[in-house]
């Protein structure tokens, strides 16, 4: 809780969003937007959200940016067809401060900024606190919560994540070579320093990964950073050399394959839990297969076979949703 | 097994849907009749709920055994379970239909089509089975993805149409959001009867009421009602058939849904009738949307566009009934919500086959189309006169209790504009069968191919599901009395 | 060690202000970039240096702390390789861009 | 000064949502109005943060103290020592659900353009009547 720091990247925060918004090079404002999340991590640090500033440091920040930018690569990178809309501009306006009124009116209504007796601090998540351990054996309690009080939510969540990659892959998948006016303009570089230094990087990439994967139980992370920062040193082996190198790993059935599979992972854990006598996703019930477990125990090693599933489908995921964008679904070269 | 069947609705097309992926990579047509195995397994185990919500009342599972506030649960009352029923039975009768649909449209797309098409309906099933508010926004953002993603997989104007509808859905679901976030500062829960327990003991402050006005303006653009509708038309007329097939009868309706639920199983039916007295205003706003719904459809001359306005009709219909603030209104709003499900499904199947077989779905060219495709506008009179309100299909039915619930509200405008919005569907309707029935065939010689023309019609997977809504329709009608004794009386018992 | 610990930031401090005196203030964006990519690595750098340090002070030199300084040896080691990579990459795809380099105003006169 | 510690983020978080709701209803260009519906969802997402947080407390995972065979030692846990975890999944949610729309509203953005040529909604609607 550092008041100074939270309000003075509250306000750098303000100033880049207005000039996101203003710069008329998207690039610019694409770079601009990814400061702003950089400074959105900090405030999340400040108010005490580890896991929110490091999961929006790698998909907000990263992997969003890098989407953003493979879409003005495809595209058009500066829009030269000026309309006056200043009516429409005026009247949303309008309709903007009127939201922002009937918004400003509740503020007093609500608990002070940093009160641990609001209601909202003290009805259920402190369920969560005191209980954590007890039920659960876990003590980041956001991975407790996400992975097996809220289990259902983070299963939908997975779901979110590969209905976003089937449908950007139904869309954009083509086998068509494009017309000569829509092929970006310049071919990207090949350069032996970039391929040695991210030669160097991947692998300490992906084991940085998957320590935060598995140590989700006891520090800040979890299925969903780590399978981004997985998925991250995939998109770096793909921008470093090119695709033809990155698909030899991980080609299109295998990304599809996979994505599948994580949620499979997570939704037949739920099934077994059901097979075996409880409700959907108790874990409890996993102590009978589990050898030398009890009820407790097998709730927290449940947790970490979901989060690996979750890690799974979202590392494919951003891989894929990279490898369609950044090529416009042609999938041979990108950026 | 039966103690499970409320989860396995959700749980089965979701893993139907991961396999479908799977299996689409080495055997692409499979998965459409992977599609009707769900479907038909997740029909029956609604219908195992359904029949067991009436028998012992409402049911509540519990996610991961963890007890209510604490964990997620599911509430199966006797509203959404019909609800629940009606989804599933509706994305049956589309799997089948679009079987022909989906070869010509979509080519090498077909596993992710259907891998699409279960999760929405998953989506949808789980928005209307869960118990917590967070949860709802997290499959309210699965079905409007997996929504953008089948409405764009068209062509040409499709893109843009979606773009918008993305922006918009969006907004909805991000107010929505906000409006939870109210409740949960509020309350610091977010379980939809734990909320409901904490409001009702506490005096009302302004924070709620902003929660309840942004949950209700996300809904509203969600569903479209009137002003807020601007993203609709376009996004379902441009869609591929199957999807728009799919998603008119269900999307809005999902949404009025989460509407009825919010207002009497999160807020006090009390407190938004008797505190905050909007009825007035957005049974007006009700009017507005049907009375403009009907104008825009009167200027269309394409079928599935002058459809699509219709919808935005019909939403008014439902939200004016569920905002009148008495029993007949909430009955005609609720059981409006599966008489326009399969009537607005009815009818987009039938354009769905005359666009199969002419190309497009301009009135101008459907001159002599009674004599071409018979059986297909046997269908889509059945919907028309539901459409109209006639007896004995179930928009006479839905109707009448709207208007009863106008009468006992003394809210005239809602009920003229109730009779106004049945004449112009009426006009509308004798307008396409003037066009179809009475205008003979253009250009061509009759006697020529006298066998190819006489008798055109779709192929048989479409025209089942065809005859079987409009069974269903007139089902619906017979039965309306034991639909609102045991299914929506029970539900009402519960807040009025 | 805590006067150390404090040198250290002090100084990455100042490597960063010439930093952003050198990208607001450079002629060119090849200069720029090489300011930003040079001073920028190193301040870095020693900002960490100096956290490590100071934490190892705060912590009153116990197991943990020394934990603590190895991650951070470990940042230091990627922004190490990642920082002038990631410049070489800009200043690659300015130079296949074709943009120009800066000249001492001569065919100006 | 008192109102401004207690609900400076409150105001940031309706300033930071009027100007992502505007860029998405006023601009014209298309990846400039996804631009704005992350900034608006970053709003959201900042108004569930900042209602979890608590002053005086830590990152919320408990700080465990065990016995010799690694057994955990039963221990009181303050509420208030910790910050609220449960707005934090929530938002985690909303950040993966936020990045997985940008990503399929950036597929219609590349699909929009291939078939209009133009990232602009004004020119695109001209191109169409």
């Amino acid at each position: 809780m550092i008041f100074g720091l939270d309000a003075l990247s509250l306000v750098l925060i303000l100033i880049c969003a207005i000039l996101a918004l203003y710069i008329k090079d998207l690039m610019g404002s694409v770079i601009v937007f990814g400061a702003y999340s950089f400074l959105m991590c900090v405030v999340w640090t400040c108010n005490a959200a580890v896991d929110v500033a490091f999961t929006e440091a790698a998909v907000g920040a990263g992997v969003g940016t890098v989407f953003l930018v493979s879409t003005i690569y495809n595209t058009r990178r500066v829009d030269t067809y000026r309309k006056n809309r200043v009516l429409k501009q005026l009247f949303m306006f309008l309709v903007v401060c009127v939201v922002g009124s009937i918004l400003l009116k509740t503020i007093t209504d609500l608990p002070h900024w940093g009160d641990a007796q609001a209601p909202a601090n003290t009805h259920v998540s402190a369920y969560f606190l005191e209980n954590s351990i007890a039920d659960t054996h876990v003590p980041n309690v956001v991975t407790s919560v996400l992975a097996d009080y809220r289990g259902f939510d983070t299963m939908f969540e997975t779901c979110v994540v590969f209905v976003a990659f089937i449908a950007i892959f139904a869309l954009l998948r083509t086998r068509k070579i494009p017309a000569k006016d829509l092929t970006p303009p310049h071919t990207p570089v090949d350069s032996l320093i970039i391929k040695v230094a991210s030669h160097l990087m991947i692998p300490f990439m992906q084991l940085f990964a998957l320590y935060v994967v598995a140590h989700g139980h006891y520090s800040p992370g979890g299925g969903f950073q780590g399978g981004v920062i997985l998925g991250a040193s995939l998109i770096l082996l793909a921008i470093s050399y090119d695709f033809e190198r990155a698909l030899e790993y991980l080609n299109e059935k295998k990304i599809i394959l996979f994505v599948a599979l994580g949620v499979l992972i997570y939704a037949g854990i739920g099934v077994i839990c059901f097979f075996l006598g409880g409700n959907f996703l108790d874990y409890s019930v996993l102590s009978k297969i589990l050898p030398a477990t009890d009820t407790i125990m097998a709730r927290s090693h449940a947790m970490l076979g979901v989060e690996v599933g979750v890690a799974l489908t979202v590392m494919v995921s951003m891989y894929g949703i990279y490898l369609c964008l950044s090529s416009n679904g042609r999938m041979d070269k990108g950026i | 097994m039966i103690e499970q069947a409320p989860i396995l609705i959700v749980v089965t097309p979701l893993l139907a849907a991961l396999f479908i992926t799977i299996i689409g990579l080495y055997r692409p047509l499979y998965s459409w009749v992977l599609t009707i195995i769900t479907f038909v397994i997740t029909s029956i185990f609604s219908f195992i709920t359904l029949k067991k919500v009436i028998e012992t009342g409402t049911i509540r599972y519990m996610l991961g055994n963890w007890p209510a506030p604490f964990g997620i649960e599911y509430v199966i009352d006797h509203l959404n379970a019909l609800i629940v029923f009606m989804i599933a039975v509706v994305g049956l009768i589309v799997a089948i239909y679009s079987k022909h649909d989906v070869k010509k449209e979509l080519g090498d797309k077909i596993p992710h089509f259907y891998s699409l098409f279960t999760l929405l309906v998953t989506g949808l099933l789980g928005i209307t089975l869960t118990g917590d508010a967070f949860n709802l926004y997290v499959l309210l953002e699965i079905s409007a993805l997996t929504s953008y993603a089948l409405l764009a997989l068209s062509k040409g104007r499709a893109y843009i149409a979606t773009f918008n509808y993305l922006i918009m859905g969006t907004i909805g679901a991000c107010f929505y959001l906000l409006g939870v976030g109210y409740l949960l500062i509020n309350t610091g829960s977010l379980n939809m009867t734990d909320i409901f327990v904490i409001l009702s003991n506490n005096p009302t402050s302004y924070a709620v009421l902003v929660a309840f006005l942004f949950i209700m303006i996300g809904m509203w653009i969600k569903m479209a009602l009137f002003p807020l509708h601007s993203w609709l038309p376009n996004a379902y007329t441009y869609a591929p058939t199957s999807t728009s097939c799919l998603l008119a009868p269900l999307m809005t309706k999902v949404s009025v849904y989460v509407m009825l639920r919010m207002m009497t199983s999160v807020f006090n039916y009390n407190y938004i009738f008797n505190v905050l007295g909007w009825q007035t205003i957005i049974v007006s706003l009700a009017v507005i949307a049907i009375l403009a719904g009907s104008i825009f459809a009167l200027r269309q001359d394409n079928l599935k566009k002058m459809l699509t306005y219709l919808i935005v009709a019909e939403i008014g219909y439902m939200v004016g009934g569920a905002w009148l603030g008495n029993a007949n209104g909430f009955t005609g709003a609720s059981y409006h919500i599966i008489a326009d499900g399969f009537m607005t499904l009815c009818l987009f199947l039938a354009v769905g086959c005359i666009i199969y077989k002419i190309g497009d779905a301009q009135i101008s060219s459907m001159k002599g189309i009674f004599t071409k495709m018979p059986i297909t506008m046997i269908g889509f009179l059945v919907g028309a006169f539901s459409m109209i309100g006639v007896p004995p299909t179930c928009g006479f039915f839905s109707k009448w209790y709207l208007i009863s619930g106008a009468y006992e509200a003394q809210a005239w405008p809602f009920m003229v504009a109730l009779l106004i919005s049945s004449l112009v569907n009426a006009i509308l309707f004798f307008r396409i069968i003037e066009v179809g029935y009475f205008q003979a065939m253009p250009n061509e010689d009759p006697e020529a191919h006298p066998k190819q023309q006489k008798y055109n019609e779709a192929p048989i997977s479409m025209l089942i599901p065809l005859l079987t809504t409009a069974a269903i329709l007139i089902g619906i009608g017979l039965y309306t009395s034991e639909i609102v004794t045991y299914l929506i009386e029970p539900f009402m018992d519960n807040f009025l | 060690m805590i006067i150390l610990a404090i040198a250290l930031i002090v100084l990455g401090l100042f490597f960063f202000f010439g930093t952003s005196i050198g990208i607001l203030r450079l002629p060119d964006f090849y200069s720029r970039a090489h300011a930003a990519g040079k001073a920028d690595t190193l301040s870095t750098i020693l900002i960490i240096l100096g956290c490590a340090l100071f934490h190892l002070h705060q912590a009153h030199y116990d197991l943990a702390s020394f934990h603590v300084m190895a991650k951070l040896f470990v940042i230091i080691g990627f922004v190490f390789i990642g920082s002038p990579t990631a410049t070489h990459a800009i200043m690659d795809a300015a130079s296949a861009a074709g943009v120009e380099h800066w000249q001492k105003k001569k065919d100006k006169k | 000064m008192e109102f401004i510690i207690n609900y400076f983020n409150y105001i940031i978080v309706v300033i930071i949502m009027m100007i992502g709701l505007w860029g998405m209803l006023a601009l014209s260009n298309l990846v400039k109005k996804l631009i704005s519906m992350a900034i608006f969802q970053t709003g959201i997402i900042l108004f569930y943060i900042s209602m979890g947080a608590k002053i005086d407390s830590s990152i919320p995972i408990i700080k465990q103290a065990y016995d010799e065979h690694h057994h955990p030692i039963h221990q009181v846990i303050n509420n208030a020592d910790y910050a609220n975890p449960l707005t934090q999944i929530l938002m985690l949610t909303a950040i993966v659900v936020g990045v997985a729309t940008l990503g399929l509203g950036l597929a219609l953005t590349q699909k929009v353009y291939s078939e209009h040529k133009s990232l602009n909604e004004d020119e695109i609607l001209e191109s169409l009547s």
